[in-house]
């Protein structure tokens, strides 16, 4: 069943374990993002050094989901080109709101790729895009 | 009791998505009929058969195909004139949803064509809800407000889930308009006192809607006995098609009412510059109807009544009693709605903690159990996030029960929910 | 020749209704697709599957069957947005008919929530229609300039049929806000010339909607290359179910309109007091959507693209020639619209008189073609009873073609034209 | 076929020799009833004397089930008492608005009963109904 399932390992385990979770300094940006239809909220802050993503760091509640795909977000991002990121974020961004019928880009997506199975559910697609939106928003406003 | 004789294993195989596996050899347990209810072959059939042999557009029609559309189409309207106790059949009203019911009677407000001194709206007058209305009973009175200048009033909810009517004599007052308020509640259960706030508004000369759409499905109905002006249901929630709603209203009153959507079948003489309308019903039922849907609808009502709404509703409590109970037994567990039978009916919200106490997100909630368990509930605000802040809380998870469920799946549902504390513990 | 490639017994097996025998042992003759179209069991089938193992609600539903039906729903958006050219499948709002698609943009004038210039409407603004539109292209415009003070005009129709457009430059100015046009005429047949009208429109800054019911069934329909601003049409005379309808809009206006039906679904937050809103598509889209008619309607456009628009013009392109011709044959006929074939679909009305001279009234007409000869037509005024009083009479005969007619079935409507003559002769 | 058909015998024989046709005097009321959706039209004229129809004339123009209802209204009323052709037309009102599944009381209507078939027709209901709501209208008026 765990193969049918939303609920990869991969996304579970970041859930309980989350990484790089709670606001940090130094920070170009922060933003606070809503989802008002169930609730979920973000902070997040990102620090770019020379067109490198130095830091991400957040901070929020929600669903599992939105949690997780913060946590891999700061995975992926952190450490990365802005450009690359962003590729990445591009990506993520596709999958998500394919409605179940995009193939993902493994290469591209790596950890990420566990989400595919969230973006049959209209409902719970905006849970996982919520971090990902706010960080594309903070890497503008860092990079302004 | 008269539960031992509901045979609710034979009307399972009416439906025939209960017999469905879901992927990964899940079974399916439906615990989502507030949300939409599932459909009876009976209704699927009489669907095919309609748009198989006898379909054509209606009423403009004089063709054998077109009489017997026609015959299908206004016979539906009996049916579900009868159904409701509609004193007169054309006071019944096909819309596409409950939703455009309540937008169509919210729209006379204030409506520059209007003529009639009760639908005359302006700053000063008032419009009364209540907060555990569903969004299609507020943001049409939200418009209402706007356009007109009216200041939108409403019920609070008490801890314990019911309308809170301590301030009944000043909330409804002589600038009082209309009042709308569900009969009952699709997040808490509760079933409201229509009869008290009828009164009420009565002796100030106040309109009464009330939104049934999570009543009619659930038990007898008779809207001359509920005594309001208006009340508006909906197709897919009682075994009916999805594109049919109804909107009931006094005859008096739905003739005093200006037009709405403009369009074919609505008028009685169209010039360039002007019109005249129809009668009712058809006054307020532009366009092509949803023709198939009706002949869905009937079917429906046949099927609903042929089981009987009072074994439905008995059944239902049975079942209600029963998953209070059950649920009552995980201490994590907080139910959002009275705990109580009295004046409530099969539709049960609630938060969930792990064992820790950490809280676990509806959504989460609901994705295991449908992943796990093939258990479908619904979770979020359930179209009623004014209530929910009333609560404190961004969502619930709803278990909604109808005439198929059986008490093995509302085991199955605490099976889950036990699992889903594991998952997330 | 393309029609000789065309299959239409292949087609006519497809449509069970087709092959129905009417009471008395008639074969039926359908000749009344304008008023609404006979559906192929692609298209009942795909409901009732939907309606047996896939339905729920979409949208808020959280577990399989409501990722089911949702993916089934917003696919049908897909497709239809494929079907008509939409640039974003955004741009695409399901309706329950064309009248409320209409209705819809017309509520956007003048609507005290709208903030937009565009939509801004009052003394002294005007809105052009035509003298042939439907009624439900006329009376959403009346009720618009009766809310707004603002002043209808409209372009006449010649003795031939077709728009007046002399006055095109005088008709559409500076005081403009919205030129509601059909793309072709359910009465006449004939096809308007879209582009002059929007190349007008867009000299003084009116938007355009086009009423493409009776267009976009027929033959192929860019909604880019039209150029207009909305364009509506109708599920059910496209081969789809009764019960949804589309708006398509450019996203920027969609945008910038003030929503329309208030309720579940068309929300972003909702707070007792006021709301946000979802973006399109969902602003417009109040309540549950007409779910299995979204399913049908995705089966009735693949079921059209299969057979191919191309295709399908060219048929009827053969079949309203023959019928032409047919019908000039009987001297006693009065054809109401273009005689040519040019800029015309296949839609013909007509008066009949004795051999005597005498008038026969359409009503005589249209039931004795199916008393006696099953050949169902359509009599009366169309829905476009402005139309009629510029010809100075009160009613027509229409004969309306689609894909699975044919030359024989004219043939039946010729001979049963004859009977009629010597009936009331 | 012409079993099933709303065309029976009777209606095209009133159609194409209406009965009593024309408008005549003397009269107590006349009234103008106009069909508007399809165009019918009829002008009605009645004489009561002492409790009974002494003559029902009129004119008029629209499709042979509205002339031959006229016709058939004119054999039926015309020297009965009001109060009979009342009944009458009571009776041939809830045939009509029945949708073809009133059983129609044949002793009371008469020839009227040939209209059954249109009930099922709610467009042609109107036509049938034209002449006998003018009649009513009428004959309401000259009792007053
Ligand atoms: C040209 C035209 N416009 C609008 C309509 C209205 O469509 P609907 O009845 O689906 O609202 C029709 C058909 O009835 C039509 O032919
Ligand atoms: C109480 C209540 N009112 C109104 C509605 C709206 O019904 P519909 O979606 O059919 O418009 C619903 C269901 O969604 C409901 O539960």
């Amino acid at each position: 069943m765990i193969a049918e399932s939303m609920y990869q390992e991969l996304i579970l385990e970041h859930y309980k374990h989350p990484q790089g979770r709670g606001l940090r300094e130094p920070y170009d940006a922060e933003v606070h993002h809503v989802n008002p239809t169930c609730g979920d909220e973000i902070t997040m802050r990102v620090k770019v050094d020379d067109g490198k993503v130095a830091d991400v760091s957040y901070d929020g509640q929600g669903c599992s989901i939105s949690q997780a795909a913060a946590s891999v977000l700061h995975e992926l991002a952190a450490g990365t080109t802005v450009e690359e990121s962003l590729a990445v974020v591009d990506e993520f961004t596709r999958l998500l709101q394919g409605r179940g019928q995009v193939e993902p880009d493994e290469d591209v997506l790596g950890d990420a790729v566990a989400f595919a199975g969230v973006a049959k559910f209209p409902a719970r697609v905006k849970c996982a895009l919520l971090a990902w939106m706010a960080y594309k928003d903070a890497v503008v406003r860092s990079t302004r | 009791m008269v539960q031992e004789s509901f045979d609710v294993e034979r009307i399972r195989k009416d439906f025939p998505v209960l017999s469905r596996e879901l992927p990964g050899g899940r079974p399916l347990v439906y615990l989502d009929s507030g949300n939409s209810s599932q459909k009876p072959v009976q209704v699927i059939d009489a669907m095919r058969d309609h748009l198989s042999l006898h379909y054509s557009n209606v009423g403009r029609a004089h063709h054998a195909l077109g009489a017997e559309s026609t015959e299908a189409y206004e016979a539906a309207r009996d049916k579900v004139a009868a159904f409701v106790g509609a004193p007169a059949r054309e006071e019944i009203i096909f819309t596409k949803n409950a939703s455009e019911a309540i937008n169509l009677v919210a729209y006379a407000f204030g409506n520059p064509l209007n003529t009639d001194p009760r639908f005359r709206v302006g700053p000063g007058d008032e419009i009364v809800v209540t907060e555990m209305e569903h969004h299609s009973n507020i943001v049409p009175w939200q418009f209402a407000t706007q356009r007109t200048g009216a200041t939108l009033r409403w019920f609070g909810v008490t801890d314990e889930g019911r309308l809170n009517l301590d301030d009944l004599d000043e909330l409804i007052n002589e600038r009082t308009k209309i009042v709308a308020v569900a009969h009952q509640s699709n997040v808490l259960g509760t079933v409201n006192p229509i009869a008290a706030i009828v009164a009420r508004a009565r002796q100030v000369g106040a309109l009464v809607l009330v939104d049934a759409s999570q009543s009619v499905p659930h038990k007898p109905v008779n809207v001359a006995e509920l005594g309001a002006d208006f009340v508006a249901f909906t197709g897919h929630k009682m075994v009916g098609p999805s594109g049919i709603g109804v909107l009931w209203g006094r005859a008096e009153l739905l003739d005093a009412m200006p037009p709405f959507l403009g369009g074919g079948e609505m008028i009685e003489a169209v010039w360039m510059d002007h019109s005249t309308f129809a009668p009712i019903p058809h006054k307020f039922e532009a366009g092509t109807p949803p023709i198939v849907e009706a002949v869905g609808l009937a079917a429906a009502v046949d099927y609903l009544t042929e089981v009987g709404m009072p074994a439905i509703q008995d059944w239902e409590h049975h079942l209600t009693g029963y998953a209070l109970a059950a649920l009552s037994e995980i201490p994590e567990l907080r139910l959002i709605g009275p705990r109580d039978l009295d004046s409530r009916g099969g539709t049960i919200s609630f938060t969930l903690r792990n064992r820790a106490g950490d809280p676990i997100h509806p959504h989460d909630v609901g994705q295991i159990l449908d992943d796990v368990f093939g258990v479908a509930v619904r979770v979020g605000h359930h179209c009623a996030r004014p209530l929910h802040l009333r609560f404190g809380i961004p969502a619930t998870t709803r278990a909604s029960l109808y005439l198929y469920n059986t008490t093995d799946e509302l085991d199955a549902l605490v099976r889950g929910l036990h699992h889903v504390q594991k998952v997330f513990g």
